[in-house]
């Protein structure tokens, strides 16, 4: 433990304020290019704008990798080394964060993307933390609606659960919106393919593998892929069928440079942006005015890229054209002025059945427990 | 002479040294210190008592399927598909423990049963694939691991998902009275090491003490002799493939129903493959075999506490094990290097002095 | 699904078969000359990690082929020494090498976990590709592609038509007959042993540089085993091998397509396709009851169905030399 | 040219297999190499070819010191030698089995070296089919195949190691035609190792003896057997009289039983064996008489017909099955099919136990053993395994498994490889069998044997069964022209 955290509470004005250490805990590796580097890059944040704030990293605890390790083994560490906040980063962690939240009454927890606090029972020391992605997922729908030429956009999705389908049903509102109202095309005629590979990864035999999933989008026709997976075979298939002559875009997921694996196909990237809310949490836990709470938290929207202030961002991609560009602006404008909100009724789930009636408003409990993908849109539901 | 029988005394050491040296190569080369990483190791396996009981408690499915190696290895058998058969016997524990109602004892029991019987029908699949289809159990192994995986992820994200929808990463948590009573809320269920130690004790018996062991071993030698002197092949085959598959599911059972408390995706992990390294480490002695899988889950469970000191990759805890396998696999005995050879060892090794050199 | 997609859909497979082709291809050499390198998959792990980082530091994917290949050697040459001159079993050795290679490969590539590299150039040949069926399947590929198919060919040559390949094969059926007609066994085994591991190194960057590019933790896990599984499938023959890549290639994307097709199975249950394929194939291979079948057959047919189906493996497959 | 053999030594560990053999071999003449088993005939026989270096000692071409570092290289200096079994490739077809190891250029040239194939096969009188593969070959044509490829790689010495074991009367005339035309037209050296005297006799003009693995003397032939069997053996052997006996009442009987497999099929067997009879069965290697004894032991299936062991149908029942009713089968490769090479004297005898109680109690089950090898005169502990013992003391370890109280034994080669002594020895103990009323049924390649060992002898030739012919009766010439096909 560096000594640091001793001097630097001296010199703090605010007094009391002792020196945090807190523990991240993430299902993948910390450099996965997606969701759990985000979390890490979060924790960094934290680390930077905290006087002596000190994370401990885990990371890919899954039985898959570590069945040797358990969230409570890992939690028993990380508060041994003085840890009075311990961030768990997956649903997966659910109902251990619970139980190890129990066994530590005065050490904060916070468990990102569950719902203990919104379900309720959850234990006072232990909240939820989620970014409103949605939000971000139409924008990006409609910058693949935007680009689409052949009409048919394929969204590579991770596994079939409420937050999944939320965001693909979110990408397929977009998509449809601006086809229709930019594009000025029948949004009937929309294809919006979604395929499951089975995880939030590749696991090779186990699930489809992402790079064969996005070839074969292209090989049937379509033009655009969006990833809901955490790693960022879309990108990177697509950029190498680009290389091969075709004309193709991608809209990579979960980490702001997701552009970066090859920029000129890339249409831009919604990713979280964990900092903002870490760093709250961490200044109420250090300064014990912390409350449970569920936060599921909104973006900026004067500027989607400002790293010190959203919780879910898009960073706009050079595959972008100007008009495109022109486009997807005044789409963003409206969703921030809140003139739109796709969630309006008529919206009718896969089935055919009426999910949200004409003129109604979907309620946020409506949308993080969507039941089934939305009409229009192909592939499981379950 | 003194020199070279003292040499051929401590030789068995050489390699494990060697090992240690390589990933200690590994540490300085990332900029490590060797020093502390083996205290933050030994810390992470016995610093606390905490962590000794989840050593000893993940010792326990990892030495379960150990023993049902020693028998398929002595039967010349690559029984790589005990991944699989310790999936499945996870998956029939937890099927009673999610649906089926009873006192505890009686659950637990069911439980068992039922583990130890898939694991061992999975392993049997792979016995008559190989018997009747000729289809090495590598391979069959291999596929039937998949499989087994898949299986679980469908049921997962299925019929067996949470209410609030399957998130791919596990049922909900089994009721108490179907789970092992733990030990000091511990990951170790007592009751598990009684089992394991039951087990031990009757593969050892098993391969020294009856003439089912001493089949076996002949079907391992040379399964065309061992028929005409009247051993069953294919029985045997089976036979021996389905007691490895039982102590698996058993290894399972153990897996949700105390170290975990939930059927989660790829529930074993590993320890399937871990288990055949610990037997080869173990040069095929049963009473080896307990030592060696308490030290692999040491190392392994010292890699936790690992990373989180030092930030280190805790895929260093594998490399040391497979490093330390394959040095005492290619070096281990010094008589194939002919270091220490007696003139006996060559009257009955074939001369081929020619061709070596 | 129209024909042009279809073609569009085999040229995908194709290319991602390539790489598959050219590990059958070395592991079937090693095979003929009786040497089982078991430790494929983490030999594919390692030279893929090495190739992407190799290439990605030089910023030339010829040079990441080349340490993949060296790669590849280097673990072939712990098989060939640990079981030709200290006599152990080739499965052991190759078993833990395969397992030590997934570590070490996941420890040595942390740093360049699925950042973007260098990939193979696509290189459509000028006239050939615009013939039309054959043009987009075969020849608008990129160079790992055709070195798969030239690779597949050579190799057929030199075991089947050349005296060098002659030697080969000799030495795996009956190394003493071999060596009786003057053929250093053990100086042949460790070549073709290190060549056939130099192949599966390449095809393990190849899938790294080109077909899944760049890096990750486990990032080519399993295929090696694929890849073992299809050289009996092909009955050690490398053409026979390039069929079984390509037909398990065409198999995950028929996992893929039928999802589409039937949403309302479950997810899951198309993945399990390939691998109940390969179980099924391999029975077809190796099952008594087969022969049985092809006996029934009228005689004309006998022969070419055997020759397409059946296969035994080289008579010294796996046997140390100089045992009695 | 002139071979000198200079004070040749070879140990392996204990076992000295030459001790100093100094021999000369001069040209146009062919040589006789006797010694009882382990004399270190093919020891020497390996040493002069160049398949194994020699410990110390010379050897000398045309008095010119020579070092052969491997087979080749003994052949390009003109010494080619046959093995025991021919070391050629199965798999491979007669022309890629032909070619391995002949030309050096990188493609393979098929058209010359079919046609030097056929030049050369059809000069010593030949006949091989050049498109076939070398698995469907009789163990005769394979060794006609190995002369061929020694001869075309220039071979002036032919070593011939054992090569009329399990070859037809045709082949060996085939054979030793062929032979003495290298020798007197060719003035080729040719050496003959050989157990058998009367071969000896009828081909070579000189005879060197060994004894565990020392030179002890030599004879221009023809000479005595008995002067030959002597300097093999020290002592002569008493020549075991087949004690006559009252046979009992049928004990096997086949009626029209049909085999088929893909590769060779049996029609119509019929054959009625009695109790205590032993029962020849002669013919070339894969004519049939091996499905035979297989159908009975119950290891293949029958198509059709009955096969009735002491009154019961045991027509394809399992192997353990028909095994369990006493009937034995002993099969040819000892460490093949028979021993596990690794397991112990003492866990042999557990294992073919009648019936095996769960537990093994090892202190009995080593007096066991000990008895057992008593009993059998093995040389071995009852912890040695089975590798460790020489060939002949395998055979007897073999026997010393047998059940008592059998019905059926079956045997293949029950003496192949073994010597005078050993052989005796044997069948010695069959002869005791015969008291239990065990019918005996043995295929043996070695005519002599059959006509001597049996009662009754059925010649199998192409997949046909012969009528059978009472041993007392018939001769070797019969035999051989049966097997011929002149059924
Ligand atoms: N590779 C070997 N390792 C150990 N001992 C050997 C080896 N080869 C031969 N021997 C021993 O050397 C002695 C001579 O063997 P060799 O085969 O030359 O005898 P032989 O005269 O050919 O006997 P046979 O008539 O049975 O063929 C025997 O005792 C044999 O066991
Ligand atoms: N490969 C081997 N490994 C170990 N020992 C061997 C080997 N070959 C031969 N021997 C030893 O050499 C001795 C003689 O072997 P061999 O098989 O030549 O017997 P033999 O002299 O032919 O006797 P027999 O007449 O019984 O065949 C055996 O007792 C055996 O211990
Ligand atoms: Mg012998
Ligand atoms: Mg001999």
């Amino acid at each position: 433990q560096p000594a640091a955290p001793a001097e630097s509470a001296t010199e703090d004005p605010g007094a009391e304020m002792e020196p945090l250490t807190f523990g991240m805990v993430l299902v993948g590796p910390k450099n996965d290019r997606g969701w759990s580097q985000a979390h890490y890059e979060g924790g960094l944040f934290v680390e930077n704008n905290l006087e002596g704030a000190t994370m401990v990293v885990f990371e890919s605890l899954n039985p898959g990798d570590k069945p040797e390790a358990t969230l409570e083994g890992v939690v028993d560490d990380m508060v041994s080394q003085g840890a009075s906040l311990v961030i768990t980063t997956s649903d997966a962690f659910e109902e251990d964060t619970v139980g190890v939240a129990e066994k530590y009454p005065d050490v904060i927890f916070i468990n990102s993307s569950g719902d203990d606090v919104l379900v309720g029972g959850a234990p006072t020391n232990l909240g939820n933390i989620m970014g409103q992605m949605v939000k971000m997922k139409y924008i990006a729908g409609c910058a693949a609606a935007l680009a689409t030429e052949s009409g048919q956009i394929g969204y590579l999705g991770p596994l079939i659960n409420t937050e999944t389908r939320r965001e693909a049903s979110a990408a397929y509102l977009g998509a449809r919106y601006c086809y229709e109202n930019y594009q000025g095309n029948d949004p009937a005629e929309l294809d919006f393919t979604v395929t499951w590979i089975g995880f939030w990864f590749n696991i090779p035999g186990v699930t489809l593998d992402p790079t064969e999933v996005v070839t074969s989008f292209f090989d049937s026709g379509a033009d655009v892929v969006m990833s809901g997976i955490d790693t960022p075979e879309a990108i990177d298939g697509t950029g190498q069928r680009a290389s091969r002559g075709d004309t193709v875009w991608a809209s990579p997921y979960g980490h702001i440079d997701g552009c970066d694996n090859s920029p000129n196909v890339c249409l831009g990237s919604a990713f979280f942006n964990w900092g903002p809310a870490y760093l709250g949490t961490a200044q109420s836990v250090s300064d014990s005015s912390w409350t449970q709470a569920w936060d599921w938290n909104l973006p900026n929207w004067d500027d989607l890229t400002d790293l010190s202030t959203t919780a879910v961002g898009w960073n706009n991609g050079p595959g972008l054209t100007a008009d495109m560009q022109a486009n997807l602006d005044d789409f963003i404008s409206k969703l921030a002025s809140g003139e739109l909100n796709l969630w309006t009724g008529p919206i009718n789930l896969q089935d055919g059945s009426e999910y949200v009636a004409d003129g109604e408003v979907a309620t946020d409990n409506e949308i993080w427990y969507l039941p089934q993908l939305l009409e229009g849109m192909e592939g499981p539901s379950e | 002479m003194r020199i070279r029988t003292w040499i051929v005394r401590i030789w068995p050491l050489v390699p494990i040294l060697a090992a240690l040296l390589f990933t200690i190569g590994l540490l300085v080369l990332f900029g490590a210190d060797p020093v502390e990483v083996f205290q933050a190791m030994w810390q992470g396996a016995f610093g606390t008592q905490d962590k000794t009981l989840s050593v000893v408690a993940f010792t326990i499915p990892l030495l379960l399927s150990s023993l049902g190696l020693l028998l398929t290895f002595t039967a010349g058998l690559w029984n790589i598909g005990i991944e699989g058969q310790i999936v499945m016997g996870a998956v029939a524990a937890s099927w009673v423990a999610l649906f089926m109602d009873a006192t505890s004892p009686v659950l637990i029991a069911v439980e068992v049963i039922l583990a130890m019987l898939a694991g061992a029908l999975w392993a049997g699949v792979a016995g008559i694939l190989k018997t009747r289809g000729g289809v090495h159990e590598i391979f069959g192994g291999l596929a039937l691991n998949s499989l087994a995986i898949i299986f679980t992820n469908y049921l997962i994200s299925g019929p067996w998902q949470p209410p609030e929808g399957g998130s791919f990463f596990g049922t909900v948590p089994f009721r108490e009275i179907s789970q092992l009573s733990r030990f000091a809320d511990s990951r170790f269920a007592p009751f598990s090491l009684l089992v394991a130690m039951v087990a031990l004790v009757m593969v050892f018996v098993a391969l020294r003490g009856t003439t089912w062991g001493l089949k076996l071993k002949a079907l391992g030698q040379n399964p065309r002799s061992a028929f005409l002197l009247g051993v069953s092949s294919e029985r045997e085959t089976i036979l021996a493939m389905m007691f490895c598959g039982a102590l698996a599911g058993l290894a399972g059972a153990v897996r949700v129903l105390s170290w975990y408390d939930n059927l989660k995706q790829n529930i074993s992990g590993g320890i399937g493959y871990l288990a055949l390294l610990v037997v080869m480490l173990a040069a095929y002695r049963t009473l080896w075999v307990p030592l060696i899988a308490f030290f692999f889950s040491a190392v392994l469970n010292g890699a936790i506490t690992l990373q989180l000191r030092t930030q280190l990759h805790s895929s260093l805890g594998g490399i040391l094990t497979g490093v330390m396998v394959l040095f005492v696999l290619l070096f281990g005995s010094s008589k194939a290097l002919g270091i220490g050879k007696s003139s006996e060892d060559e009257a009955l090794e074939p001369d081929t002095s020619e061709i070596e050199s | 699904m129209n024909d042009s997609e279809l073609i569009l859909i085999l040229a995908s497979i194709i290319l991602q078969a390539a790489p598959l082709m050219i590990a059958v291809c070395g592991e079937t050499i090693t095979e003929r000359v009786g040497v089982v390198n078991l430790s494929l998959d983490g030999t594919m792990l390692m030279s893929a990690m090495t190739g992407f980082v190799v290439s990605l530091k030089t910023d030339s994917v010829w040079l990441g082929f080349l340490a993949g290949a060296a790669v590849g050697a280097l673990f072939a040459l712990i098989i060939a020494f640990g079981t030709i001159r200290l006599r152990q079993s080739q499965v052991a050795v190759g078993f833990v090498l395969t397992l030590l290679g997934d570590d070490l490969s996941a420890f040595l590539g942390q740093n360049f976990t699925h950042i973007p590299g260098p990939v193979v150039k696509f290189m459509p040949i000028p006239v050939l590709k615009d013939i039309p069926i054959l043009g987009p399947l075969f020849f608008n590929h990129d160079m790992v592609v055709y070195f798969a198919f030239a690779l597949v060919g050579l190799t057929w040559w030199w075991l089947f038509r050349t005296q060098p390949g002659l030697h080969l094969r000799g030495t795996g059926e009956r190394p003493e007959a071999a060596f009786a007609r003057g053929v250093n066994v053990n100086r042949v085994r460790y070549l073709y042993t290190l060549i056939g591991g130099a192949l599966v190194g390449i095809a393990g960057a190849a899938y790294s540089l080109n077909v899944k590019i760049g890096w990750a933790e486990g990032h080519t896990r399993g295929l090696g085993w694929i890849a073992l599984a299809i050289v009996i499938f092909g009955g050690w023959s490398p053409i026979r091998g390039a069929f079984g890549a390509i037909l398990f290639g065409a198999t995950k994307a028929l996992a893929t397509v039928l999802q589409r097709i039937f949403p309302e199975v479950s997810v899951v249950a198309f993945n399990s396709i390939p691998w109940l394929l390969m179980i099924l194939v391999l029975l077809i291979v190796s099952s008594e009851s087969t022969e049985r079948i092809i006996a029934f057959l009228p005689r004309p047919l006998q022969r070419p169905l055997r020759h397409l189906l059946r296969a035994a493996p080289p008579m010294a497959l796996g046997k140390i030399f100089g045992g009695k | 040219m002139r071979v000198e053999i200079r004070d040749i030594r070879k140990y392996f560990g204990s076992v000295k297999a030459n001790d100093g053999i100094t021999l000369t071999l001069e040209e146009g003449h062919i040589y006789g190499v006797l010694g009882e088993n382990g004399a270190g005939k093919s020891t020497l026989m390996k040493i002069l070819s160049g398949y194994q270096p020699p410990d110390s000692g010379e050897i000398l071409l045309n008095g010119q010191p020579h070092t052969f570092d491997s087979p080749l290289s003994a052949l390009k200096n003109g010494v080619g030698m046959l093995y025991q079994d021919p070391h050629d490739i199965p798999p491979f077809s007669i022309v890629d089995n032909f070619l391995l190891g002949r030309d050096k250029r990188l493609r393979l040239n098929y058209r010359a070296a079919e046609s030097e194939l056929k030049e050369l096969s059809s000069k010593y009188g030949f006949a091989l089919d050049i498109q076939a593969h070398v698995d469907s070959l009789s163990l005769g044509e394979r060794q006609q195949l190995e002369l061929v490829r020694l001869l075309a790689g220039g071979a002036e010495v032919l070593i011939l190691d054992e090569p009329t074991t399990g070859i037809s009367a045709e082949q060996k005339d085939v054979l030793f035609n062929s032979m003495r035309k290298l020798a007197r037209e060719e003035g080729k050296i040719l050496l003959l190792v050989s157990h058998k005297l009367e071969e000896v006799q009828e081909l070579c003009d000189h005879a060197f003896i060994l004894r565990r693995g020392k030179y002890v003397g030599e004879m221009e032939i023809p000479c005595p057997n008995e002067k030959l069997v002597e300097m093999m053996f020290g002592q002569v052997p008493p020549r075991s009289e087949r004690p006559t006996f009252e046979l009992g009442d049928p004990m096997l009987e086949l009626r029209d039983v049909n085999i088929s497999t893909y590769r060779l099929s049996v029609k119509n067997l019929n054959l009625s064996v009695r109790a205590g009879e032993i029962f020849g069965l002669a013919g070339l290697e894969g004519s049939g008489q091996r499905l035979l004894i297989q159908a009975c032991a119950g290891l293949v299936r029958p198509e059709s017909g009955q096969i009735i062991l002491d009154g019961q149908d045991i027509t394809s029942w399992s192997y353990h099955k028909t095994r369990a009713v006493n009937v034995a089968y002993v099969a040819a490769g000892r460490l093949e099919e028979g021993l596990v090479a690794s397991l112990s004297l003492t866990e042999h005898v557990v294992l073919a136990q009648r019936e095996t109680d769960f537990f093994v109690d090892w202190a009995a089950s080593g007096q066991d053993a000990q008895s057992r090898i008593e009993h059998y005169q093995i040389v071995g502990r009852p912890d040695s395994t089975a590798e460790e013992l020489s060939g002949g003391n395998q055979q007897r370890l073999l026997f010393g498994l047998l059940w008592n109280k059998l019905k059926l034994i079956l045997l293949e080669h029950p003496t192949r490889g073994l010597d005078v002594r050993s052989t005796n020895y044997i069948w010695n103990l069959l002869y005791q069998r015969r008291q239990d009323g065990t019918a005996i049924i043995f295929i043996s390649p070695d005519l002599d044997e059959i006509i001597e060992r049996s009662d009754r002898i059925a010649v199998f030739s192409g997949g046909v069964m012969s009528r059978i012919v009472d041993a007392k009766t018939t001769s070797v010439k019969e035999i051989g022209h049966m097997i011929g096909g002149q059924l």
